[in-house]
């Protein structure tokens, strides 16, 4: 319902800088965003395409039952099961995962609710120094001192628990932080209502918060899963490498990832191929992961709860 | 330029001046590339450096192992490949010139009570037919068995010369750098492994609870492997492919010279006697 | 960062004892094993660390000498990942904050695929940077390989992080720039990313620590030579690789690796202490 | 000014009887997911009257007052707006012009003072190189200028390079009005602009919002009755039906506040219904 007696005249003009026909800089710098946008977008397809090319050849040539039923891991001699690795990687991160969280979020809790700030913040500056320790010097101080240490509970002292204990170390400064944050951004009219009600600091932290911060706890569980599964030098180092399903925690075990790291130095082609299989089988679990972040966080219409 | 925004600015510039500044510094001596096991690597790295003194040459030593070495030569990746076991059958085209030579021994904990063992034992041991020491008139004590990554050179020698396959090992723990099976046998009572003796001694000079065992009658020491009464050894070599380069070649000879020999001494490995 | 949620001092009840208690050791615990981790380290290699192992070239494999060359790659490594990483995550962050809506298909995707790629393990990062870098493209085993796989693994928590930054930006000075007229660059280059200085150099900061810290993704692409480089097409070894191959290679390292250690820890302190500075600067 | 006015002498004929409105809005309505939150609402605005928007909470005035100047698209990024916008005779909506150069002709000033958290110059700075002024020899003057019209000019003189967030926030709002006029608005939209200011404070701004009509028409969204009472010339009266904002009634200030037409429009000034 236009009003007909009054023409669409052209744009009034400003003393804006053309860059040529109808071109703008805003339209340029449009274009190099969604340029920079797609390229992001593309990266996952490309790192996913190159490791699947990699691991084309085995799974062209070895049926994949095998890596599921062949008597033992020797590539050498062209056995490839990989079922010890696969369980490896399941245990030792779950278990890292286990130890860490409740953990992380006593640290959390502390630092928001307990702590004086003046020590929490002292506290949180501890963490991100930690979260930025290179992990090769997490693996090499279990191997010289918790190794030693489970070897005269149980011999051989690198097993499943070590890496568990060492990856819960490694994981705990990135979870307790993720935590941290979440129970930070809680609106304080939420916890000033809380003690209006007569609730204790408990209550109000672990029957209140943690409840409107859930998704963001199972959040933060689930990136410190997904770090541990991946991480490589810690587990190379304390895990014990041997590729045998585990029958205690004082076992040795090797995950998917040190089983790369051990091979590939003098892997040949076909056996190469079945390394970056591991790896592939590594990413579609990380991606598993991303996709029930994806869905606790950014479901639809429900907005973020935190 | 708004003053908030200046700082950061200041430090992409300076990154970006730095990188561009790198960039273009682009040299015309000849570059020579070394990619293989990491056992040589060490050695070469330091062979390298002293060859370069007064030469228009600049060299890269990489590691990856012997494998990726003759991968990477023959992909044209690098010019000299460095392995540290002999040539397959199946890599003929290629030649490999030997530098030095590395003993490769059964290495145990301290507490081991035994100091020799013979190749018979060895394979008792590392099949797991033998699993207590008791059964080799030790202690009531389990035996730990520490291998390396099936495939790495210096497990390929050590199997080779016990008659097995890699299957036929029962390893319970495995290392994947000689390092680190030092340091897991010594945290590791009763525990056997095998490493390149040179390795060993650096470790057991800095006190480290370890200990190398005698193969049969004849002690694991460097002498042994120089005057060839030690068996269990393997050659650390250079490989090139095809015509050398005049680098390359004055590369190779350098190595084998008796210039780098104290190098290689000090690495504790033993030199080639032209 | 905002740490808001403090609640003032007041006599706590019994459970709020117990509890306290319980986290207290938890707390403890926790502070006390990474206390020792840091003394370890530090006990160890301590007594090498002087100004002729900041300034000398590595001897007998690390052995010996000092770290120079390696201090230098590191520095290398670590420009071109945050000069790669830091403004295409902006550009990322930008677009999907200004030019697309949170719900929008696209949104979805930038998010699933960030997810993604922060969760896959850094060695698939490593194999990936070796194949596609250092073959496909030719690059070959050298410091650009190195950084640019480093900048693909901070891409995703970068941008992350930086579009949570700029959604927090008031809607004030959103409405106000706009209602001034300014166009979206005008508002990008002058409102947006000049009020989020601070929090953009502290996003900076954790993308450098985690490139600082990393090991996996460089073990087959940055290199292993521990020579001075000459350009970034030569290889270079990084601290991390130099911490790895002392402790897990080079017989009789131990020391040296928890030098090398000390030196790591050293500058990220270093790096982030110059962030804070930056972030206190702009703010003012 | 800024902006040249070569356009206008082009205009066609005027729409209505009345002369030569400034701005002129026709059967505006405006829906968001379906939902009309503005139904069919049409009005206009002569040269220097100031007309004010009243009506109870969420029956669409300050949507209807960010349709004006096209900041719906940054407000409420997914509705769609039907009806047309004439600023002095010429389309404004719907047309192809960027809905930023409009906004230096119909300037708004929102609830809560939003200047930037930079210094009061480049507050400043940043509006005039928003409308595209690129004579940067005359900022200063501009500057002077702006500030002395909103009182604030012998206050500030030499703060300018002081943080605006630090000014006070009746100062803060004054400056963010000065910096609204800039680039030579002939329209300027007012968001309940005192309702998060002090008494006093919003006093000085209410006396300047009646001084600023000697050049320009002004539009004000505002709860307060009283205030609508003493500065506007004409009011509209915005009501809600089954969820939709609509325009009950409009008339000369005097007439809605005292003799109104409608029943809710009575009620309403008369604090009856809320």
């Amino acid at each position: 319902m236009t009003n007909p007696q009054v023409s669409a005249a052209p744009a009034l003009s400003r003393a804006h800088r053309p860059l040529g026909s109808g071109v703008t800089f805003d339209g340029v710098l449009r274009v190099a965003l969604a340029i920079a946008f797609g390229f992001a977008c593309i990266i996952v397809l490309v790192v996913a395409f190159v490791i699947l090319q990699g691991a084309a050849p085995a799974l062209a040539q070895i049926s994949w039952a095998r890596f599921l039923t062949d008597p033992d891991w020797h590539p050498m001699v062209e056995m490839y099961n990989m079922t010890p690795m696969l369980v490896g990687s399941v245990l030792t991160s779950i278990g890292a995962l286990v130890l860490a969280t409740p953990v992380s979020l006593a640290i959390a809790a502390a630092c928001n609710f307990y702590l004086n700030p003046l020590a929490a913040s002292i506290y949180r500056r501890i963490l991100f120094v930690m979260a930025a320790m290179p992990t090769v010097i997490f693996g090499f101080w279990g191997l010289t001192e918790v190794v030693p240490f489970l070897g005269q509970i149980k011999a051989p002292g690198v097993s499943l628990l070590a890496g568990v204990l060492i990856l819960a170390l490694m994981i705990i400064p990135t979870t307790a932080l993720l935590i941290d944050v979440a129970f930070s951004k809680l609106p304080r009219q939420l916890l000033n209502g809380a003690y209006a009600l007569g609730a204790s600091r408990a209550q109000t932290c672990f029957t209140m918060a943690c409840v409107v911060v859930r998704r963001a706890i199972f959040s933060a569980a689930l990136l410190g899963l997904g770090r541990a599964l991946g991480e490589t030098i810690v587990v190379v180092m304390v895990t014990g490498n041997k590729a045998a399903l585990p029958t205690s925690i004082f076992d040795p075990i090797r995950t998917l990832t040190a089983n790369v790291t051990l091979e590939i130095g003098y892997a040949a082609p076909l056996h190469t191929a079945t390394l970056f299989l591991s790896i592939l089988i590594l990413f579609m679990i990380a991606t598993g992961l991303a996709l029930l972040v994806y869905k606790l966080n950014f479901n639809d219409n429900t907005q973020v709860d935190v | 330029m708004t003053r908030p925004l200046r700082p950061l600015t200041t430090v992409f510039a300076i990154c970006l001046a730095f990188t561009f500044n790198a960039a273009n510094k682009a040299s015309a001596e000849e570059r020579l590339r070394l990619t293989g096991s990491s056992t040589v690597a060490p050695v070469m790295q330091e062979i390298t450096k002293m060859f370069e003194d007064g030469r228009d040459v600049r060299t890269f030593v990489e590691t990856g192992g012997s494998s990726k070495g003759i991968n990477d030569l023959r992909k044209g990746l690098s010019n000299v490949a460095m392995i540290s076991r002999a040539l397959a059958e199946s890599e003929t085209e290629l030649t490999a010139h030997t530098i030095a030579r590395d003993g490769i021994a059964a290495l145990a904990h301290s507490d081991v009570p035994l100091d020799v063992l013979s190749p018979d034992q060895l394979r008792a041991i590392f099949t797991g037919t033998v699993d207590n020491w008791s059964e080799l008139g030790g202690p009531d004590q389990a035996v730990v068995v520490i291998s390396k990554g099936e495939g790495s050179a210096t497990s390929v020698v050590f199997n080779t010369f016990l008659g097995l396959t890699a299957d036929k090992i029962e390893g319970d723990i495995v290392a994947a750098e000689n390092a680190q099976m030092i340091k897991t046998v010594s945290v590791t009572p009763g525990s056997i492994g095998y490493v390149s003796i040179g390795a060993a001694i650096v470790d057991i000079e800095f006190g480290t609870p370890i200990k190398l065992l005698a193969l049969g009658d004849v002690p694991a020491t460097l002498e042994n492997v120089a005057n060839g009464s030690y068996q269990a050894t393997r050659p650390l070599s250079l490989v090139t492919m095809g015509e050398m380069s005049a680098g390359v070649a004055d590369l190779i000879d350098f190595s084998k010279s008796a210039a780098v020999s104290e190098i290689i001494t000090d690495l504790s490995y033993t030199p080639v006697t032209q | 960062m905002g740490y808001g949620a403090r609640i003032t001092r007041e006599r706590m009840s019994g459970t709020d004892i117990i509890v306290y208690g319980i986290l207290l050791a938890a707390l403890a615990l926790v502070f006390l094993t990474y206390g020792k981790i840091v003394f370890d380290i530090v006990m160890k290699g301590i007594g090498f660390v002087d100004w002729g192992y900041l300034t000398e070239d590595p001897r007998m494999s690390g052995r010996a000498g000092g770290v120079f060359p390696i201090i230098v790659s590191t520095l290398w490594v670590l420009s071109i990942a945050v000069v790669v990483a830091v403004p295409i995550s902006l550009a990322i962050a930008i677009f999907v904050t200004e030019y697309l809506s949170p719900f929008s298909t696209l949104s979805r995707i930038f998010r699933l695929s960030m997810l993604i790629l922060a969760s896959v393990p850094s060695i698939a990062f490593g194999l990936f940077g070796a194949t596609f870098f250092a073959q496909y493209l030719g690059f070959g085993t050298s410091i650009l390989t190195g950084g640019l796989t480093l900048a693909i693994m901070v891409i995703p928590i970068c941008a992350f992080a930086f579009e949570e930054v700029f959604r927090l930006l008031p809607t004030g000075y959103r409405n106000g720039a706009f209602a001034l007229g300014a166009r979206k660059a005008r508002f990008i280059f002058f409102i947006l990313i000049p009020a989020s200085a601070t929090d953009i150099i502290t996003v900076v900061l954790l993308g450098t620590g985690r490139a600082l810290a990393e090991t996996a993704a460089l073990l087959f692409t940055s290199g292993y030579s521990d020579r001075m480089p000459e350009s970034i097409f030569d290889p270079g070894r990084v601290l991390s690789i130099h911490i790895y191959d002392l402790s897990m290679g080079i017989p009789g390292g131990d020391r040296m690796a928890s030098a090398s250690a000390i030196l790591l820890i050293g500058l990220f302190l270093i790096i982030s202490s110059v962030g804070i500075f930056f972030s206190r600067k702009a703010k003012t | 000014m800024l902006v040249e006015r070569t356009i206008t002498e082009q205009m066609s004929e005027p729409a209505t009887a009345r002369p030569d409105p400034a701005l002129q809005a026709n059967g505006i309505t405006v829906s968001l997911n379906g939902r009309k939150l503005l139904r069919d609402v049409s009005l206009s605005v002569q040269p220097n009257e100031i007309m004010a928007i009243i009506g109870p909470s969420g029956c669409g005035k300050t949507t209807f007052l960010t349709t004006l100047n096209r900041m719906i698209h940054h407000t409420l990024p997914a509705a769609t707006v039907e009806g047309d916008i004439v600023l002095n005779g010429r389309r404004v909506f719907p047309s192809d012009e960027n809905p930023a150069d409009l906004r230096c002709r119909i300037a708004m000033i929102f609830q809560r003072p939003n200047p930037f958290p930079f210094s009061i110059r480049m507050n400043m700075e940043f509006a005039l190189k928003a409308a595209g002024d690129r004579d940067k020899a005359s900022y200063p003057d501009k500057i002077e200028k702006n500030l002395r019209a909103v009182n604030l000019w012998d206050a500030l003189k030499d703060r300018l390079n002081d943080t605006a967030t630090s000014l006070s926030g009746g100062e803060q709002q004054r400056l963010c009005i000065a910096r609204a006029l800039l680039s030579g608005p002939d329209v300027v939209l007012f968001d309940e602009p005192c309702s998060a200011l002090d008494p006093i404070s919003s006093t000085a701004v209410e006396e300047l919002i009646s001084e600023l009509k000697t050049e320009r028409s002004i539009v004000i969204v505002t709860h307060n009755l009283a205030q609508a009472a003493r500065i506007s010339d004409h009011c509209a009266f915005f009501f809600s039906e089954d969820g939709s904002g609509r325009l009950m009634e409009l008339g000369p200030t005097d007439q809605i506040m005292n003799h109104p037409r409608q029943e809710t429009t009575r009620a309403y000034v008369n604090g009856e219904v809320c």
